[in-house]
């Protein structure tokens, strides 16, 4: 049973960790802020909530204590990650950021770009 | 134990919180500061006839028994020095109703200066180091709201100044406090000094030398001893009338009190760091009479007068025998009334003339005869003529040093009555002599009803010294406990 | 509070009362209710002569602060006695000559007559007082009442200035002496001046008893005016001439004199005490008449003659003070210098009284006291002239007046000098005579300037403001009075001998009566033709020659040069005071809080190494240290790294970010060290303060926003790794004397039992040190309050709106 | 400056919110026993309002909330003072805290304790002290 | 660890005290930070580190840390935060107020008001 | 085995830290700042929940929500800024 616990407890967090490697080899690498966004935001939270399972399970399996807070930690992450990497790609987009070069499309600017000549009808 | 001592610290803090609610209401603050500051005066009042019928009073907050909760402890010298305190803060707010504007009372002008006197009474109160601190800074939060508050370009520039200073010395004191607690493992003053007392029978060991100087280094940045006055006279120079009378009567005193309670306490064992005290007050009486004979200013005259009060008190500490001892605490609640009194008077002088700079002033005797002869009397008491005030503490004190064959200590002491003579008599020879002329802020200024908080300082100042036989076995009792600290911690640690 | 407190205080209380009347009467001179005072405290002085003369002496005794010895103790013996009279006596005379000379309407009657009677009070005080810090506080009130009489023009500057230097001068002599009371208190123990008799001869070889004799002496001859302090005299002058008549001729100035004739008996075998007094009187009785000669102004020329007449009684003292090294009472030849004292000391009051008197009627009825304007006045006012004569005689030694016996004495004294075998007088002390006799050479000059250049010569009507006349009567009655009193004691010097001189000089020197015994004074006019005698002759000669020749040699005055004079002496000092520590001051306080923060980061440094190495306190034990984690070396490394990095951030940006690397690297630090509640906290509070940090200055209308030039300074550098240097020894050094086990068992024992709680930290903040906790949400609370205000309320602003 | 919309925010407010109100309140209760206490339950209560007030406005939130903060600071400073000098009527020395154990469902070991009372007035302030900073300065931008 | 923690404190007592000694405002109150930090870690260094369990009961540990100086740095940390807020708000005034943020402009040797 | 994990992993996730702060470092754009002070925050709640692993203590585990709450607001009020130049606006829509 332990050797189990201890497997999936050892699996978690390992992984976690990789993955938050990943998610930062993905920040220095990637070449824009909106790539960089994506792998910030969703490979490094995983690996997080990753690491947060695994030690759940430790402080569970290992000494019978339910942490709630660990719970809740897991899901807040869960759900204010998204929204986080949302508003910065926002924030980044209106504040004028160039996508990278390479982008191939930006149906954002379009839509921008409909609005104001809407809006400039009007 | 008794609850009683909690009420100087207790009665000024619940009234600051109600002030908070009565911002608008100008009239129901001015009523309410007025009561709590009368209460306050009572309380402390029966603090020193309760200390004196039954000796050193404490209170071990929270029931903790006295090394590992916070004691508040009054003895003759605290209780003294809060009912002093409760008296100036009374005749201030006073003196604030009719000169510190509407504006300014309105955004918590009232509270905060409650919370000043909380800071105050706690600082003198309390029997615990680390607790000390906590009052120190409330005292210090205050004075900073108190000194910024209507934020002129001059009191924002001063501000700056006095903060900066006064957060390093409060992180010097943390960190002074860290190596005690790392030396002696307690926080409790008359513990730490128990402790003390047991491994300093040969000597006290070297590092407690250098804590006590860094206690000294702490202390007399907010006292305004030698080499550390420098931020004080530009940053007094800031904020209005009443404020400045608090600051000048209340806060470097709280300094002085704190050099002489650790160094009663903590380090009398220690010849080399009372020799080091006994220096730097001296080198603070001449410095402070070279600052207050140079400037033509009145606020800087009397301002420089505190760093050389200062100086005396402090060097009465420093000889330590029974005659200098009780010259200091006699000397520095004189000083703190004389002090207030004086600088209200020049806030009316002010007040009137628009300035304060001497040259541009004169003849006010002429139609201000009240105000000029308030504040001749009041020269003469700062002076140490007798029978006022000063006198039987000057006396005391140089002959302490006398006695304690510190002779050149002890001439200066003598000597820098005369130059404080010549300074503030200069503001009376060419302000309130001289010919008369008109000034712009006459009409606004109601000098009579002005008039009263620093007549009744001085009036008081005047019974202090006359009346000394009745008040002297008070001075006594506390120089008595502070020369013999075994008292102190007899009372606390051992019920 | 017996009579006698009474009548010392009756001036001081009644004074108070004085502008009451003065407001109530307006029609009438305020100083009628003034006069009643002096008359009656005359007479009662009066009853106590039959007691002084028989040697006795009446102590009355209020305790004012007997725990500190300090007790008003009122003493009349024949000293203070003598001192009473001519107080009392002299102070009604000047309170009648007052109200004549001060108008009604043009002068602020109550003020003035509220500082003389106060002065009044005081001088009695000091005269009747035998303890000495009563004596002392007594003493000050002469000074300050003085000080506002002599201001009592203050819209003059020349009053002012004057006003100013005589106080400063006396206060300071006051408090030398009061330096030396307290070391005579240290010796003996006592204020009172009767015990401290009893025990002069205890403390003679103490090793104090020279410091406390020079002080008291410095109290002594700054108010007697005496060389080189009498430079405040003559700008005293400025006050009203009655303030002249009394404070500066006949009584305060005398309190130097009251001072050296109490003091005698202890100090006065001591040879220092003998050559200061007789010395410094001798020096200064030249010194003042040689410049009174010179001057032109009526009043100078008096105060001059003051300064130098109180240098021949203090002179007198001094030689006397040898009586004391002689047994017996018969042989004893000394004892006449202090007779001639005495003596002197009453006739200089009625004579100089009168002259100032004179001098004022003059100033009064011509409106100029400037003996170059005046001329010619004999025909006009022939009353006056006739007191000015013979005041002036008397006052140069001529008889048949009083000054001509007294200074007959002074001769005889001051013969006696050299024949003294103490102290090697009979080698140089002839010294003495021959600067007494040029002295009083000069004397009779001046005498004869003030008469005859006033009186005598050309009427110049073209230089008076006034039609110069006769005063009227009221002002003439206490001239009068005086003068006749000087031809009084001219014929019958006896009448004062037994009643005030005798038992004068028994309460100078006690110690050479026995029981019973009196001295027997007696005056001759008539001693046959002795040295004192030829000296007199030639002083009238060489006197006459002088006084004829005098617009010719008067030139020598020139010569000395103006900068050498004591006056320059004094402003220059008094400048100096001002000026120089005005440029000392603005050189440190230069207002620039990097100055300031030098100056005290210095000192931390300077003093906490001094001590550190004085007291040998750096020790250094690495046995009780805990392990060395990777974790906690890599964030030591991350906090030395970010801090120093903000010394070389170019932007603020950068710097707060680095400052909350810091902040967030110190709360890892919290979780290393098991502090789990610090962590949070210092998170929480690391965020918000770095939004802070951007709010306020980032978010700035931008001036500059970034630094524009970062130098690097030396000294900041030295001092800022001093500091640290300095902070981590002593930390190690703490960290090496753990001397005690820190409290804290008591916690982890007593928290689940006594406080109901777990969490440690959280138990101490809301119950063992629940107090702090409670400080430090009220310092939230002000800051909070500080923050809205300081936001909200712009004072500034608005009034430029 | 385009205006945006921030519905995506604003949404997932009002569940983070009753998170963040239900994490500080958690962390108040439980500071006696485990890390935490009025003063960072007060800081997390005043981080709420804040992610609230970046959310919408000062004006809205004002709407929302109408507390004085400054009378918060207040009330909390009363219940501190309140609760220490309530020992005085029992004349024992101030600040005596007086406690009974309780165990309530759900949030597990609850103590009624005076201390509690006190610890909610450092709450109080602290919520109150954060508050009038934040929008005082906000107000001022 | 004492001892490295001693010349780490050090270190940020001679940042800091250069940091005060600068012109710029914000580097003065960047230094008040740093000071602050020092001595919040000295207190704690000075109690003795890692000297058992986090001082929370419940466990089964044997040794706890000290819990005074964290119940002090608690007390202090607090305090400075209300300092520190008051600093960087006074300064933000005084930017406003003077248009500068450099001390040696605000020496005010012309006492102007 | 599992302590040995554990540090593996601990190392992992200081690189990645490092990495990030590279990135905070370098920018070039505030916005890359911001994402890469986000991914710190939480990266510093798995080094915390490790750390009290290690510690064997679950006092800290108080931390790590807090953490992920702080680096929320704050990734917030920064993109609020970045988009608007204030973080918090008096009355919005004027």
């Amino acid at each position: 049973m332990s050797v189990i616990i201890d497997f999936f407890i050892g699996f978690f967090i390992l992984v976690g960790s990789l993955f938050c490697l990943i998610a930062t080899i993905g920040v220095i690498r990637l070449p824009d802020v909106y790539t960089r966004n994506h792998a910030a935001s969703k490979a490094a939270t995983l690996g997080v909530m990753s690491i947060l399972l695994g030690t759940f399970l430790y402080f569970y399996a290992l000494e019978g204590h339910f942490n709630s807070r660990l719970i809740l930690g897991i899901v807040f992450l869960f759900m204010t990650s998204p929204i986080s990497g949302h508003l910065i790609n926002r924030a980044a987009y209106n504040s004028g950021v160039k996508l990278w070069d390479k982008s191939v499309r930006d149906d954002l600017k379009e839509y921008n770009k409909k609005v104001l000549e809407k809006s400039s009808v009007d | 134990m008794t609850n009683l001592i909690i009420l100087p610290i207790l009665i000024p803090l619940f009234t600051g919180v109600i002030l908070i609610f009565l911002n608008k209401r100008i009239t129901g603050q001015r009523v309410v500061a007025t009561i709590s500051s009368i209460s306050t005066m009572i309380a402390a009042g029966l603090i020193v006839q309760k200390v004196r019928t039954d000796g050193i009073q404490f209170l071990n907050m929270s029931s903790w028994d006295a090394p590992f909760g916070i004691t508040l402890v009054s003895d003759m010298f605290s209780a003294l020095l809060v009912l002093t305190t409760s008296l100036i803060s009374f005749v201030c707010l006073i003196y604030s109703f009719k000169s510190i504007g509407e504006e300014r009372e309105k955004y918590y002008y009232y509270a905060v200066f409650n919370f000043l006197l909380v800071g105050v009474n706690g600082a003198f109160t309390t029997g615990d180091i680390f607790n000390l601190f906590v009052f120190f800074e409330v005292m210090l939060m205050s004075s900073y709201v108190l000194l910024v508050l209507g934020g002129t370009k001059i009191q924002l520039r001063e501000s700056i100044k006095y903060l900066l200073v006064n957060v390093i010395s409060s992180a010097l004191f943390v960190i002074a406090v860290a190596y005690l607690y790392s030396v002696v493992g307690t926080l409790n003053m008359a513990h730490i000094s128990s402790r003390i007392n047991e491994i300093s029978v040969n000597g006290m060991p070297g590092i407690l030398t250098v804590i006590a100087v860094l206690f000294l280094i702490v202390f007399g940045l907010k006292g305004a001893i030698f080499p550390l006055y420098f931020w004080m006279p530009g940053s007094y120079y800031a904020p209005p009338t009443p404020v400045l009378a608090l600051f000048g009567a209340l806060l470097t005193k709280v300094g002085v009190y704190s050099i002489t309670r650790t160094y009663t306490l903590f380090f009398y064992h220690d010849i080399e760091a009372f020799g080091i005290l006994s220096i730097l007050a001296i080198l603070s009486i001449v410095f402070g009479v070279i600052g207050a004979i140079a400037y033509w200013d009145i606020k800087n005259i009397i301002i420089y007068n505190i760093i050389i009060a200062v100086g005396v008190i402090l060097y009465g500490v420093s000889v330590m025998n029974i005659a200098s001892i009780s010259g200091a605490v006699y000397y520095l609640i004189h000083d703190m009334i004389i002090k207030a009194a004086l600088f209200l008077l020049i806030g009316i002088v002010i007040k009137i003339t628009g300035t304060s700079n001497l040259r541009n002033m004169s003849g006010l005797i002429t139609r201000y005869p009240g105000l000029g002869w308030t504040f001749f009397i009041a020269s003469l008491a700062l002076a140490g003529i007798p029978p006022l005030s000063g006198f039987v503490g000057k006396l005391l004190i140089v002959q302490g040093g006398f006695e304690g064959e510190s002779f050149i200590g002890g001439f200066i002491t003598l000597m820098s009555s005369l130059l404080v003579l010549f300074s503030v008599m200069k503001i009376f020879i060419n302000g309130f002599w001289g010919k008369d002329r008109i000034y712009s802020g006459e009409e606004k200024a109601p000098v009579k009803q002005l008039l009263i908080a620093p007549v009744i300082l001085v009036v008081i100042s005047a019974f202090y010294g006359i009346g000394t036989e009745s008040i002297l076995p008070y001075i006594t009792q506390a120089a008595h406990t502070l020369i013999n600290p075994n008292l102190y911690i007899d009372a606390v640690l051992k019920e | 509070m017996s009579s006698l407190h009474l009548a010392i205080l009756a001036p001081l209380v009644l004074s108070i009362f004085i502008p009451l009347f003065y407001r109530i009467f307006r029609h009438i001179h305020a100083g009628w209710f003034v006069l009643p005072i002096p008359i009656v405290l005359f007479v009662y002085f009066l009853t106590f002569l039959p007691e002084t003369m028989r040697g006795r002496s009446l102590i009355e005794m209020i305790n004012w602060i007997p725990s500190l010895g300090i007790k008003f103790t009122a003493k009349v013996d024949g000293l203070g006695l003598l001192f009473a009279l001519l107080i009392t006596g002299i102070g009604a005379l000047v309170v009648l000559y007052s109200i004549y000379y001060l108008a009604k309407n043009k002068e602020k009657l109550n003020h003035f007559y509220v500082y003389l009677l106060l002065f009044m009070g005081a001088m009695l005080g000091v005269v009747l007082s035998d303890n000495l810090i009563v004596m002392y506080g007594f003493w000050e009130l002469t000074s300050f009442s003085s000080f506002l009489l002599i201001g009592y023009w203050y819209e003059r500057d020349k009053s002012r200035y004057g006003a100013q230097k005589s106080m400063l001068i006396t206060v300071f002599g006051g408090l030398a002496m009061l330096g030396g009371i307290i070391l005579l208190y240290i010796m003996t123990g006592t204020f009172s001046v009767t015990e401290l008799i009893s025990q002069a001869n205890a403390i003679f070889n103490n090793a104090l008893f020279d410091p406390a004799l020079v002080c008291i002496l410095l109290g002594a001859f700054t108010k007697s005016a005496q060389f080189p302090f009498y430079i405040w005299l003559p700008d005293a002058m400025e006050a009203p001439t009655p303030v002249s008549a009394y404070l500066h001729s006949a009584t305060m100035v005398k309190a130097g004199i009251y001072l050296v004739a109490r003091f005698t008996p202890v100090f006065g075998e001591h040879f220092l005490w003998f050559l200061l007094v007789t010395s410094v009187g001798i020096l200064t009785l030249v010194w003042g008449s040689i410049f009174a000669v010179k001057q032109t102004d009526l009043k100078a020329i008096l105060a001059f003659s003051t300064v130098s007449q109180l240098g021949l009684i203090m002179s007198l003292l001094g030689a006397g003070a040898a009586a004391l090294h002689y047994e017996f009472l018969d042989e004893n030849i000394y004892t006449v210098a202090v007779t001639a004292a005495i003596f002197h000391l009453v006739n200089h009051a009625t004579f100089k009284g009168s002259l100032f008197m004179a001098a004022g009627i003059i100033d009064h009825e011509t409106g100029t006291r400037d003996i170059r304007k005046l001329g010619g006045l004999m025909h006009f006012m022939p009353i006056t002239f006739t007191t000015s004569i013979i005041g002036a005689f008397s006052m140069a030694g001529l008889p048949p007046f009083n000054g001509f016996l007294s200074k007959e004495m002074f001769f005889t004294a001051m013969v006696h000098v050299t024949e003294m075998d103490l102290f090697n007088l009979n080698t140089w002390g002839i010294l003495f005579p021959v600067l007494a006799w040029i002295a009083s050479i000069f004397t009779f000059v001046y005498s004869m300037i003030l008469v005859f250049k006033t009186f005598t010569g050309k009427y110049q009507p073209d230089k008076l403001d006034k039609k110069p006349h006769e005063a009227p009567m009221g002002l003439l009655i206490s001239p009068v009075i005086l003068v006749s009193l000087v031809i009084i004691f001219g014929f019958f010097p006896n009448l004062l001998s037994d009643s005030l001189i005798s038992p004068a000089m028994a309460s100078i020197l006690p110690s050479l009566l026995e029981a019973g015994e009196e001295f027997m004074v007696h005056i001759s006019f008539w001693h046959g033709p002795n040295i004192e005698l030829f000296m007199t002759l030639g002083v009238i000669i060489l006197g006459i020659i002088l006084f004829k020749t005098h617009a010719k040699w008067k030139k020598i005055y020139k010569a000395v040069p103006e900068k050498l004079a004591l006056n320059r002496f004094y402003d220059f000092l008094i400048e100096g005071m001002q000026s120089v520590p005005y440029k000392v001051t603005n050189t440190y306080m230069n207002g620039s809080i990097r100055s300031y923060l030098v100056y005290i980061f210095t000192f931390f440094i300077v003093i906490l190494a001094a001590t550190l190495i004085g007291k040998n306190a750096f020790t250094f034990d690495t046995s009780n240290v805990s392990s060395i984690g990777v974790y906690e070396v890599a964030l030591a490394i991350l906090v030395v790294l970010a801090s120093i990095c903000i010394l070389f951030a170019k932007s603020r940006m950068t710097s707060i970010i680095l400052l909350g690397a810091v902040g967030y690297t110190v709360s890892l630090f919290y979780v290393l060290f098991r502090a789990p509640d610090l962590a949070l906290t210092q998170l929480v509070i690391e965020t918000i303060s770095v939004a802070l940090f951007l709010v306020c200055f980032y978010h700035l209308p931008k001036l500059r926003r970034f630094e524009t030039r970062m130098r690097f300074r030396f000294t900041n550098a030295l001092i800022s790794v001093g500091v640290g240097v300095m902070v981590t020894l002593i930390a190690l050094s703490a960290h090496s004397n753990k001397l005690f086990d820190s409290i804290s068992q008591y916690y982890v024992e007593n928290t689940y039992t006594e406080a109901a709680g777990k969490n440690m930290v959280n138990v101490i903040l809301v119950d063992f040190r629940g107090f702090d906790t409670l400080f430090e949400i009220t310092v939230l609370a002000i800051a909070s309050l500080g923050i809205y205000s300081m936001i909200k309320l712009r004072l500034n602003r608005r009034k430029e709106e | 400056m385009r205006k945006t919309n921030n519905l995506i925010l604003e949404t997932a407010i009002k569940v983070l919110l009753f998170f963040i109100v239900l994490y500080s309140v958690y962390i108040f209760t439980a500071g006696h026993y485990y890390p935490g206490g009025g003063f960072i339950g007060g800081l997390m209560t005043a981080g709420a309002i804040v992610l609230l007030l970046i959310t919408y406005d000062i004006k809205t939130v004002e709407e929302l909330l109408p507390v004085n903060y400054r009378i918060l600071t207040a009330i909390g400073l009363l219940f501190a003072i309140g609760t220490s000098a309530g020992s005085l009527l029992f004349n024992v020395p101030f600040l005596t805290h007086a406690f009974g154990d309780v165990h309530l469902p759900l949030l597990g070991e609850l103590s009624l304790h005076t201390a509690t009372l006190f610890d909610l007035g450092v709450y109080f302030v602290v919520v109150g002290v954060t508050m009038t900073i934040i929008q005082t300065i906000g107000e001022d931008e | 660890m004492e001892i490295l923690m001693a010349f780490v404190i050090g270190i940020l007592f001679m940042t800091a005290t250069y940091l005060m000694l600068s012109k710029s405002l914000l580097r003065i109150i960047v230094g008040t930070g740093l000071l602050s930090h020092g001595a919040h870690l000295l207190i704690l260094t000075m109690g003795g580190l890692k000297r058992g369990a986090a001082p929370i009961l419940g466990g089964n540990a044997e040794n706890y840390t000290d819990p005074l100086p964290q119940a002090l740095i608690l007390t202090a940390i607090v305090i400075s935060f209300g300092v520190t807020a008051f600093f960087l708000v006074l300064a933000y005034r005084t930017y406003q107020e003077l248009g500068t943020d450099n001390v040696e402009e605000m020496r005010g040797t012309e006492k102007d008001d | 085995m599992i302590d040995i994990m554990i540090r593996l992993a601990l190392v992992f996730c200081s690189i990645s830290m490092l990495g990030l702060i590279y990135r905070v470092i370098k920018g070039p754009s505030v916005a890359d700042r911001v994402i890469a002070l986000d991914a710190i925050g939480v990266n510093l709640v798995a080094i915390t929940a490790l750390i009290s692993i290690v510690l064997n203590s679950h006092a800290f585990l108080e931390i790590i929500l807090l953490i992920g709450i702080l680096a929320f607001i704050g990734t917030v009020a920064f993109a609020k800024y970045l988009e608007k130049g204030v973080i918090i606006e008096r009355e919005r829509n004027h």
